[in-house]
């Protein structure tokens, strides 16, 4: 029973997922290909160099690794004692804060967006990066404190007054032990606010009012222009980061989070 | 070699109305060992924190030979605190969790790895140090996390129930072991257990904590055998009590009369207890026996628990084997042997 | 410390949250507003009077509404076996399991969106109501699951097995015994799947081909038309469904875990 | 009154190589109630999960009344399974969980209730029909849990571990309500626990699994004095054992010479066990003691516990109060009385 169920979601999923995937790879290096055939009848790599050496391209990539990183980074800085109030102590109010950081991911992000668009519009913050990044922390700071926080909720602060009896100050605490403690945690709340800022469309384009050309941005504008090849190309560039980041961690947080857990 | 005075200590935690220690007053002399035994709620591990410091008390004064070390910071006490769980790093390697102190401290390597060594053999685990926390069995990992403390010479040691998630087998040889080398170092510590034979057995003192206060403290045998309260008596595993009028040794009770061996001279009210392996059934009466009910007769292997009512009072007896098996609603006499009813305070 | 730290996340929650909020109240009502004036100098309920009698605002909120529902419904249904096998079950390649239903939330949507696309064109799928909820149980059905598995990772299935020993049958045990213990997680699932569903702007773009107007199609075209005053009213339309529900919920969501969770 | 019968059970779990039940057989009586005891692993639960039906056996049969269970479908068998939490459902009162198991097999509302109420009082909480699960303590909980049982009369009740996480006065208490109404009721029980004690007080026979068999039954003062096998020694608390050849009642030890009571003609190897508490020290050589060092003497409230190494033997002696404190290294001869020296087989 429970296999057959498995069976049926990786199918279900693969073909949602990795069938479009490759159908990017297929249109993208394609020069014609027509219904009914079941592959590109001519090849081509003309689009995809192209669009790598067109400058706008290769910006778009950095401003958008940029940002996601910068994002990720905040959202940890922010992050990380809010969870550790939220996921290790009781107090009151403590619903009340939960439902205050559950918020920003009910509230449709269109919204979001529009509320802090007219907000930044007042506060000349609208077409800045600064603007564009703490909007991106909308949407990435209750996930990253999510991640957190169900980190902290295992923790155990024993571990930490173990080492406080031990003679170590608060400051070598924190480094030698509770972050090595909570660091796959980390490693995957970073990975989580990344990731929702490097697919930000609609707050990039509202908050950055055309300035700011992030590649989602770029690609939006490939897919008015029609041209499914350079659409296909600019998705290939777009989806390659994550897949990778995704690739590269996978195996990390499965043997780290392993070892951590055994000791729980 | 530290002498610990704890001082009328006072601590209410944060939305609770009752105190959980309530001016606590206790001293514990340089290289003893005293276990503090109590319900739980009693305040036995709130006061392991505050000597530690991980807690502060709302009043009184701990001091370590004569001085305060309220203004000290935790980890400058000296005095270290061990738990049910080991808490060894899980990303450190045996050797590193031992080392964790001196490093602390900036020894130097090679004098870390001799004291290490030194310490493997102290806790007789001389082969494991490349291993992993995880690779230990719960015995092993407790006995590093002893080394772990013992590397630093602390002045004290809080023990909170270290022992209470093992095996019997391994609780007892590790009761034996942390009894040895606490005695060869000569260690002032504190065990906090809820276990009576660990108490008894590891301990040079034993206190007795109920309502946040010390009920009563002694050495195990005479806490054992003559616990000065109610409350404590029962702790200790006493069950039966007679209330009565004290006049020329004999205690009028509701239920008969009972010969005790007492020096006091009371004409009150006077409250006697006696611990169940004192007990004995018989069939025929005899002075100081009072007649019952058998209600329940379990065999428990070294022993058998009679449950006799006498009236209203309910007996629980323990007669070592050889003993008879006695069938239900039997009618038998109790004997309270006059040397073992010994008097205490009604609290 | 900790008390500080709540302060400082609620001003700044409530500052990026309910400050746009109460601009949206503000612009729907207001006839003239200027720079500097900190209030409309002039107010009007004409706009808003205006677009709750027009036709397509009321078909497309319904139309938002009717994809949420069935979006969500589809989710428990597809969601509820799976987290109860990932949740309660050990099982060699669940770690592959989660990666799977991991995938389409860190996959930018804007490449999910429009690999479906390429795809449904092909199957003849887009512009239509199914393609369109099809597409939305992508993002949705990984929030279900997590949010179901986390339910199921707590349970106990002793209460069924208690059932089973003392007579019931296998269905009987699903409803009166199943179904109660999980109800308020199953809730949370519901509440999660419909929300994403009901925000889904760019899925409902790719895949409805401008054939299908939800609600957010409505306030993006409003947004071009760049009326602050009607984008204002949209977004106050648009945001009032998720905060009713979220308030109605919350009460009850926080009395019935407290009590199940009493009992775990 | 069922009798149950498990004939040549096996159950592998899958990813396991070992067998956790290997060919095991068992036979209980009719209103019997069996403990079964053994370390974790020995399969103890998982014998009431096949009872039950939630586990199915790889091979071999499980009769009641001599007719195979194995085709009936877990709700329809009438075995009861109660574990360490009472698992009561939380959003029903404690009268509805009573009823559960009446209301699915339809009952009407006021037999239901009828019934709850006598059950209420079986189990002694007459008042508490209306409560709500949380509001009980754990002692209560389990109670409940029992009448949830009890109310569908069961052909058979199976215990797993369901006192394990109370206290222990409360421990006590139910251990003889269970008994009680077990024997009251007449019906055929069996009762998983680590517990030794609660073994020997509970039940009719006591049955030791080891290695996913059978490796004793008997009466539970039988097991205890007299276990069969070495390991079954172990798990009642022997650690006491001699190899030597035996010749003319006398046993030929590596360190010297025991006098036995024994009818066996043995003139190969024998192996001879002795409980704690039968083992005495003494300041004087006798026949039957042995020369040794005290390395450790652990006072235990009702006794003291002496090790004392006798060459490469350690030996524990438990020795009832009165009885001195010896300090450690100190000579000593350890009588090992010849009545209470027992042959086991070498298992």
């Amino acid at each position: 029973m429970k296999n057959l169920t498995i069976v049926i979601f990786r199918i279900f999923l693969y073909g949602i997922l990795i069938a479009p995937m490759v159908l990017f790879m297929l249109y993208a290096f394609s020069e014609r290909w027509f219904f009914p055939a079941p592959l590109p009848t001519s090849w081509t790599t003309n689009i995809v160099t192209r669009m790598l050496n067109d400058p706008r391209t290769t910006s778009g990539l950095f401003i958008s690794i940029g940002i996601a990183m910068l994002v990720s980074f905040l959202s940890l800085l922010i992050g990380f004692p809010a969870a550790r109030t939220l996921g290790l102590r009781t107090f009151r109010g403590r619903q009340i804060a939960w439902l205050i950081f559950f918020l920003p991911t009910v509230v449709p992000p269109l919204a979001v967006g529009m509320g802090l668009n007219i907000l930044f519009l007042r506060l000349g913050w609208s077409g800045t990066l600064f603007g564009v990044i703490l909007a991106h922390l909308v949407p990435t700071l209750p996930y990253t404190i999510f991640t957190l926080s169900g980190v902290f909720s295992r923790y155990d602060e024993n571990y930490e007054h173990q080492a406080l009896v031990l003679g170590s100050s608060r400051l070598r605490i924190f480094f030698t032990v509770t972050l090595r403690l909570v660091f796959p945690g980390l490693i995957v709340a970073a990975l989580f606010a990344f990731l929702i800022s490097w697919s930000q469309y609609l707050l990039t384009l509202l908050i950055g009012g055309g300035k700011i050309l992030t590649l989602p941005m770029l690609l939006f504008s490939a897919v008015s222009g029609g041209n499914p090849t350079s659409i296909a190309a600019l998705s290939l560039l777009f989806v390659a980061p994550p897949v990778i980041i995704i690739a590269a961690s996978a195996r990390f947080l499965v043997q780290h989070g392993n070892t951590i857990r055994e000791q729980y | 070699m530290t002498k610990i005075e704890l001082v009328e200590l006072k601590k209410t935690y944060p939305g609770s109305h009752q105190p959980v220690l309530n001016h606590l007053s206790l001293e514990i002399h340089s290289g003893e060992l005293v276990a503090l035994l109590g319900p739980s709620g009693s305040g036995k591990s709130t006061i392991l924190k505050l000597i530690t410091g991980l807690e502060s008390p709302d009043e009184g004064q701990i001091l370590f030979d004569g001085k305060s070390i309220l203004p000290v910071a935790p980890n400058k006490r000296g005095a270290i605190l061990m738990f049910q769980k080991a808490y060894l790093f899980p990303f450190l390697n045996v050797e590193e969790n031992i080392g964790f102190g001196l490093k602390v401290q900036g020894a130097n390597p090679e004098t870390i790895r001799a004291e290490v060594k030194k310490m493997l053999n102290l806790i007789g685990l001389p082969g494991v140090k490349k291993r992993k926390p995880s690779q230990l069995s719960g015995g092993e990992q407790q006995r590093i996390a002893l080394a772990r403390a013992l590397i630093l010479q602390p002045k004290s040691m809080l023990l909170d129930e270290p022992l209470s998630s093992l095996d019997t087998e391994v609780r007892v040889n590790l009761q034996e072991a942390i009894r040895r080398i606490q005695q060869e170092l000569g260690i002032t510590t504190i065990l906090v257990t809820h276990d009576l034979n660990e108490a008894m057995g590891m301990s040079d003192r034993t206190a007795l904590l109920i309502n946040g206060q010390v009920a009563a403290i002694d050495q195990p045998m005479k806490l054992f055998t003559k616990p000065p309260t109610q409350s404590s008596a029962r702790f200790v595993g006493v069950s039966t009590f007679f209330k009565g009028n004290l006049a020329n040794g004999v205690l009028t009770t509701d239920f008969g009369k009972l010969s005790v061996n007492t020096n006091g001279h009371h004409a009150e009210s006077a409250l006697f207890a006696i611990r169940p392996e004192h007990i004995r059934v018989q069939t025929e009466p005899e002075i100081n026996t009072l007649q019952g009910v058998v209600t329940d007769c379990m065999y428990r292997g070294e022993y058998i628990e009679y449950q006799v009512e006498i009236q209203s009072l309910t007996v629980r007896a323990r007669v070592p084997m050889p003993a008879p098996v006695i069938p239900h609603g039997e009618n038998i006499y109790v004997y309270f042997p006059p040397e073992k009813l010994f008097e205490v305070s009604q609290q």
